[in-house]
């Protein structure tokens, strides 16, 4: 009831067909370019001994998740949606992170790689 | 009954105004109806966000862990057939956003179209998995089942893959163990994901009948709108999974 | 008395023997340890006290028969301020202090003396580097930091020794460590405290804590004739371990003399520090990290040596500063003091092993 | 006419879809599995009277109390207040007719119900004896008991949870009626809320740990086994993440319950009513953030204990200052003291001491000692027993009116309830004692100097059972015998009190509007009856 507002403003907005083409060529661009990219080395970034940035993996996941913000955005009208929408999405997305972060913090620092 | 003016008869509460039929009796608004199914959708998403999150986390460890193994396993996987999958899947979830647009345009016809060719990308992207795990069993890279590790141990001994991947190294026996594990989280983040493909294709069928019989075109677009979101989530699942078990960086 | 009921009489009896409220203070930690708790006991009575006083006190005051009309109070940010502030002013109190003395059990000090220990369904396994084994018994001696380099040979147990105040949890696949230095001689509990099958609540057993002369002869009376790095020698070489790891130039692998707690650079180009826990994967698990400088041919021994050979191995290469002084290697546990280096506060830490001439 | 009679017939019960239904449904099937848990607990209580392993070898022990904590955890104490209290109630505080899923929410009852007669399967077809946290590698390689069926039946009826969860999150955003604001919400509605989020985010993880762990048992691979280079440490990561956020969706909605009885018993507005609402979603948010500190003496890298035990220290602030602000909301009241005010009163002494003991287990060093020892079943049974235990019975005592439409008998409830707080505090104050003896937990047999600590364990217990016996004595009582309760027999101020007792189907004959503060007493006086019922 409260949240009346915003949304008929989100019911009446349909995206048109021209976007989820243009949305489709990105996303079929993105997945060669990631197959692409797996075929060469992009070398690594040596901050410290022992601890070592890969640039392939996290060009591979870089262009994930532009694909995956595309498709969230567009596909599932995230981007024309309320406020509570982005909200959910994002502490979804923030939590995953946590779990994952924290989970390999732990495991960082214990001496990565090894027990 | 009680002692309070405050009880009337149910009848009273049951005689409503007018609605459309498919608003369920406790909604104030079809809007309102709409809204809090959608929100539903959203947080039934996170769920399985998290749900997933398990897997990656496990996944992470693990590929840092026995990075050797996880590249050499990695190999195992057609990228062709794994790219192919992933635009297959990427088409289906462009026709299910035009499906729900033709839903919001009431194009009945339209809608019907973009649900079949979703259906039948959905199941082929299935096919494709299929032909995968077949090789998969072909060559007893099944986890727990027969696990051959001599593809690892000699590569030479695997020729098709040893003609792509030149470079690959024996491994030792405890790393080469170690590939069981990748081919175990392989199999779970998959199969995980197929189950997913499998339900979504089966409520498709569902939604093609009754968008037949014209149930989705009358402003009634819940159910599209819902459905796609899960899709589209699906499909984003995939968008992950495919660089982070096929294309594992090689040097 | 005794008419009055020997059932009650007993159990009286019992009460009076039994009934301790504390355990001891056995160990140098516990009685830093007791200190937090009873500051952390005391604030807790406070805290308590302050809550229950004030409900009973608004109770008695605001009872409906007193106090028939409630006043309506919003709230107030200077008391939520208060009630916050304070409460999280003491926990981090506790948290500071806490972690400090975390820090301190898990850090052993370099001088400490290493036990094995190995735990699996449903006994602990003791292995003094002298060779001597026990079996849900520990003898120490005080006045001395003892180690203990704790793995599981099968699923989680923790060992636990209230009296020292001291736990730590038996891991499957992985060493991890405990020390505490004894003050009393005596006798205590030893308990398997993680959940770990059947017969969980039979994983016990006895610290025994003897004065250092005591110890000294118990040493030399249940000696079984060969140190732990004794034992590991031979298991060396019946495992052909001498074909690689030898003395001559020529050979395949890398000399292990002089090798432990040195830094070992990694083909990855990663340098490690060469602990227990970096030789037990080794043998292991060889291809988790390979040397610079040589192939990767080591074959792994998974599943042909038990925990116990990996920690004879362990030993031995601990002990091998240079051939020649391996055959040195005697009996005794004693230590000479002073070493080389504290490490980094890893779980696996290792602790310098002295070697003793009789 | 009221739900209760307006339609007959047990398929009327199966199929509803009336969220006050399927609380009654739900209420009735928590407390069939509290006994079964109460019976479980009772056969512990009697096994560890005497040191030695007597009546029962270890290993039906071990079974014993894995079943205990299952039945418990997972089938008691997560669905007790939000599934009965909360999905009957939550719905009229915001003055909606239902929840807004009602489907799914009879479809979340039923998943429990398979959740549950998968544990009775358990049980029958002879235990698991695992522990109620599933330890790896034991769970998945070394005990060869129905580990897979219980993990189905946790697996199911986590997914009941989430469902409850999910539709109470949309509800309280979309459903409210005019007028009803956030801040014009109950408490028991803000902590549901809370709960809530706990459930829709946390329980998934739990549900991919249990697939794994029924990966690894069946292709005997996987992540957690240590010998084929798996992390059993990622087991209790994952387990964790779910199973610490769990135990505040089992706390959040007992003090929501709490901020109802303290204010309307002191006829004043909850003291710090915005501090109060926030605390709820404080402990929700940071929750997620302090698993580990059920590992620290496991093997996690001491970066990681410094976190979490900070991380620690920070979610026990905002429970403080829920006690706080309860404790003042009593001041300047007018306070009686019917039973829920008694239970409440049990509840904030005894969640202190829980919630304070839980701190001496966040602080990592003190935690080395006491951790896996009685110590902590101490803690435990004190926030969940004391606390939410508590909890629920006031609130099942306040709200039996509004439900019923029949008064309990107040002073023989009044005596139960002190009864149950003798009895509570006789059973698990010793095993602070013991704990810090070092009596270690799920020990068959332990030595003989331990004893009389656990005989009076033991006897309290017994009187425990007593306690929790008599409510379900009385309650089903009156149903027939009790009072006619009338419409809001506290004069408390919340929406479902302004409606009739039992409530309509439809909760309201109009829509309500909601023209004031929660808890406002004065406009409660100022509206004559014939008032309240327009709104209502
Ligand atoms: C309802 C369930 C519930 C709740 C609410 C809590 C609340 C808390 N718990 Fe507890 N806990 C469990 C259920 C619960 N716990 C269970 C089931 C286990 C065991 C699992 C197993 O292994 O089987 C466990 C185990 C457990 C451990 C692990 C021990 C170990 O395995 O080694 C820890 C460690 O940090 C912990 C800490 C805490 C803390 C800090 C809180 C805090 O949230 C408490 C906050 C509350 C307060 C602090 C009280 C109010 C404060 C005041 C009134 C202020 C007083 C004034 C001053 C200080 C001035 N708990
Ligand atoms: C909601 C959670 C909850 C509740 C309410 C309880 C309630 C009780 N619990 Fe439990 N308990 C747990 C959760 C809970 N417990 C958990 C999670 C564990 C850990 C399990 C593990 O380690 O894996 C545990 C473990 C545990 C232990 C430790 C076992 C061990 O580590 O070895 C003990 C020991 O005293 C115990 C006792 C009790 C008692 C006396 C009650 C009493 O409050 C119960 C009182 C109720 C009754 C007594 C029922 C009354 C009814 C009757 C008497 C009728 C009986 C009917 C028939 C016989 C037909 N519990
Ligand atoms: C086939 C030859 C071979 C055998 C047999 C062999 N090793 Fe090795 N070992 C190597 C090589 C080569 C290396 C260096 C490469 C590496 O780190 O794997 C090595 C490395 C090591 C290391 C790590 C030292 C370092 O500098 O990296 C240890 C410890 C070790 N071996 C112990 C043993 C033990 C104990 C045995 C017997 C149980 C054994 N090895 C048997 C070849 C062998
Ligand atoms: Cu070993 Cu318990
Ligand atoms: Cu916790």
């Amino acid at each position: 009831m409260s949240d009346l507002k915003e949304m008929e403003e989100q019911e009446n907005h349909i995206v048109s067909p021209m976007i989820y083409l243009a949305i489709l060529g990105a996303l079929l661009v993105g997945t060669g370019l990631t197959v692409w990219a797996s075929f060469i080395d992009l070398g690594e970034w040596h901050i410290a001994p022992g601890l070592t940035v890969f640039w392939n993996p996290v060009i591979a996941l870089a262009i994930a998740c532009s694909k995956a913000v595309l498709v969230v955005l567009f596909f599932m009208h995230v981007k024309y949606s309320t406020k509570l929408t982005k909200l959910t999405v994002m502490s979804g997305f923030f939590l995953f992170l946590v779990l994952i972060g924290m989970t390999l913090t732990d495991y960082f620092s214990r001496a990565w790689g090894r027990w | 009954m009680s002692d309070s003016p405050a009880v009337m008869h149910a009848e009273t509460a049951d005689s409503h105004h007018e609605h459309p039929a498919y608003q369920r009796h406790h909604f104030e608004s079809v809007a309102q109806q709409f809204d809090a199914t959608n929100f539903a959708m959203w947080l039934f998403l996170l769920t399985e966000v998290m749900f997933f999150g398990g897997l990656f986390t496990a996944y992470l460890i693990m590929r840092n862990w026995y990075y050797p193994a996880f590249v050499e396993a990695s190999h195992q996987l057609n990228i062709g057939w794994g790219t192919a999958n992933t635009g297959v899947l990427i088409l289906s979830s462009f026709t299910m956003a035009m499906g729900v647009y033709n839903a919001h345009m009431r194009r009945k016809s339209g809608l019907v179209l973009c649900l079949i060719l979703t259906f039948i990308l959905g199941l082929g992207f299935l096919g494709i998995k299929s032909i995968e795990y077949t090789e998969k069993y072909e060559k007893h890279h099944i986890p727990g089942f027969h696990y051959s590790m001599s593809s690892f141990l000699n590569p030479a001994s695997d020729p098709e893959v040893h003609n792509s991947y030149p470079d690959d190294k024996p491994l030792g026996l405890d790393m080469a163990r170690h590939t069981e594990l990748y081919f175990f989280l392989y199999f779970a983040m998959t199969g995980m994901h197929a189950l997913h493909m499998i339900i979504g294709i089966a409520i498709l069928g569902y939604l093609i009948v009754r968008a037949q019989a014209g149930d989705f075109t009358t402003g009634h677009i819940t159910y599209i709108e819902n459905f796609g979101l899960y899709w589209h989530f699906v499909d984003i699942i995939w968008i992950f999974l495919f660089p982070l078990l096929y294309l594992i960086s090689r040097h | 008395m005794n008419d009055i009921s020997p059932v009650l009489w007993q159990f009286l009896v019992k009460w009076l023997t039994n009934f301790a409220l504390y355990p001891p203070e056995a160990s140098k930690i516990a009685p830093q340890m007791d200190a937090l708790y009873f500051f952390m006991v005391l604030v807790s009575l406070i805290g308590l006290t302050i809550v229950v006083l004030l409900v009973l006190a608004f109770s008695v005051l605001y009872r409906k028969d007193r106090h028939p009309h409630a006043v309506q109070i919003e709230g107030s940010t200077l008391l939520e301020a208060t009630w916050t502030i304070i409460p999280l002013g003491l926990f981090l109190i506790m948290f500071v202090w806490g972690a400090l003395i975390y820090f301190r059990v898990y850090t052993p000090p370099a001088n400490a003396m290493n036990i094995y220990i190995v735990g699996k369904q449903w006994m602990w396994k003791a292995e003094h580097p002298g060779g001597q084994h026990e079996i849900n018994a520990l003898h120490i001696p005080t006045g001395q930091p003892v180690q203990l380099t704790i793995i599981s040979q099968d699923v989680f147990h923790s060992f636990s020794i209230p009296a020292f105040r001291v736990k730590r949890e038996a891991i499957p696949g992985r060493y991890t460590t405990v020390w505490f230095e004894p003050t009393t001689p005596g006798t205590y509990h030893l308990f398997c405290t993680q959940y770990c099958g059947t017969d969980h609540s039979q994983m016990v057993g006895e610290i025994v804590v003897l004065s250092p002369d005591d110890f000294k002869k118990w040493l030399a009376s249940s000696t079984s004739g060969n140190s732990l790095a004794q034992d590991g020698e031979r298991l060396f070489a019946s495992l052909q371990c001498t074909t690689c790891h030898n003395a001559n130039p020529a050979s395949r692998g890398p000399v292990l003399a002089g090798i432990y707690g040195s830094k070992v650079t990694l083909s990855t180009g990663e340098v490690v520090t060469a602990d227990d826990a970096f030789i037990r994967e080794s043998i292991l698990f060889p291809s988790q990290q390979i040397s610079q400088g040589y192939a990767p041919i080591m074959p792994t021994f998974q599943g042909q040596i038990s925990e116990e050979g990996v920690i004879a191995l362990v030993e031995y290469i601990k002990s091998l500063d240079s051939y020649n002084r391996v055959r040195q290697t005697t009996n005794t546990t004693e230590l000479l003091p002073g070493s080389e280096r504290p490490g980094p506060p890893v779980q696996t830490q290792p602790a310098p092993q002295g070697k003793v001439n009789q | 006419m009221n739900f209760l009679s307006r339609e007959n017939g047990l398929l009327s019960w199966l199929l509803t879809g009336d969220h006050k239904r399927i609380a009654i449904l739900y209420l009735i099937s928590i407390t069939f599995f509290f006994f079964i848990g109460g019976a479980l607990a009772g056969l512990i209580r009697l096994e560890l009277l005497t040191p030695q392993s007597d009546l029962m070898a270890s290993d039906t022990y071990n079974k014993v109390f894995t079943m205990h904590g299952i039945v418990m955890i997972f089938l008691f104490l997560v669905p007790s207040v939000p599934a009965t209290l909360g999905n009957f109630f939550i719905p009229m505080m915001i003055g909606a007719k239902d929840l807004a899923l009602p489907k799914i929410n009879l479809l979340s009852w039923y998943l429990y119900v398979v959740g549950g007669i998968l544990v009775i399967y358990t049980m029958v077809a002879g235990g698991v004896d695992t522990g109620w946290t599933f330890t790896t590698p034991l769970s998945t390689h070394y005990v060869n008991t129905n580990v897979m069926s219980t993990g189905m039946a946790i697996f199911i009826a986590g997914f009941s949870s989430i469902f409850t969860g999910l539709n109470f999150i949309v509800t309280i955003h979309k459903m409210r009626c005019p007028g009803m604001t956030w801040f014009r919400l109950p408490l028991f509605v803000w902590a549901n809320y809370a709960a809530s989020i706990l459930m829709v985010l946390g329980t998934p993880v739990l549900a991919i740990t249990i697939v794994l762990v029924a990966l690894e048992r069946k292709v005997g691979i996987g992540v957690f086994d240590p010998t084929k280079g798996g992390d059993p440490l990622l087991f209790q990561h994952l387990f964790w993440f779910y199973s610490h956020p769990a135990v505040y969706i089992m706390i959040l909605p007992g003090m929501g319950v709490i901020s109802e009885t303290i204010s309307t018993f002191s006829r004043k507005r909850v003291f710090g009513y915005t501090a109060v609402a926030f605390s709820s979603v404080a402990i929700a948010v940071f929750g997620f953030f302090v698993w580990a500190h059920h590992m620290f003496i496991m093997g996690i890298s001491n970066y990681s204990m410094l976190v979490f035990s900070l991380l620690t220290m920070l979610v026990a602030v905002p429970s403080a200052i829920k006690i706080f602000n309860w404790t003042f909301t009593l001041y300047k009241g007018s306070i009686t003291f019917e039973t829920p005010m008694l239970y409440s009163f049990g509840f904030m002494g005894l969640f202190t001491i829980g919630g304070l003991t839980g701190v001496f287990l966040g602080t990592s060093g003190t935690d080395i000692h006491l951790t896996e020892t009685y110590f902590i079943v101490a803690h435990f049974h004190f926030v969940m027993v004391g606390g939410m235990l508590m909890a629920f019975l006031a609130g099942i005592h306040f709200w039996w009116p509004k439900m019923t439409g029949r008064m309990y008998p107040e002073k023989i409830s009044q005596l139960a309830a002190v009864v149950t707080f003798i009895g509570f505090n006789l059973t698990f104050f010793p095993q602070f004692i013991l704990g810090t003896l070092g009596m270690p937990r799920r020990y068959a047999a332990y030595p003989p100097e331990f004893q009389i600590l656990n005989v009076f364990s033991t006897a309290g217990a017994t009187i425990l059972g007593v306690g929790y016996l008599l409510p379900v004595i009385y309650l089903v009582w009156s149903l027939k015998y009790g009072e006619i309760a009338g419409n809001n027999p506290w004069q408390a101020t919340g929406l479902e009190w302004q409606t009739q007792s039992p409530p309509l189907t439809e909760n309201f004959v109009i829509t309500p509007i909601m023209d004031h503060e929660a808890y406002d007493y004065d406009w409660l006086e100022n509206q004559g009856v014939k008032e309240v019922a327009s709104v209502g």
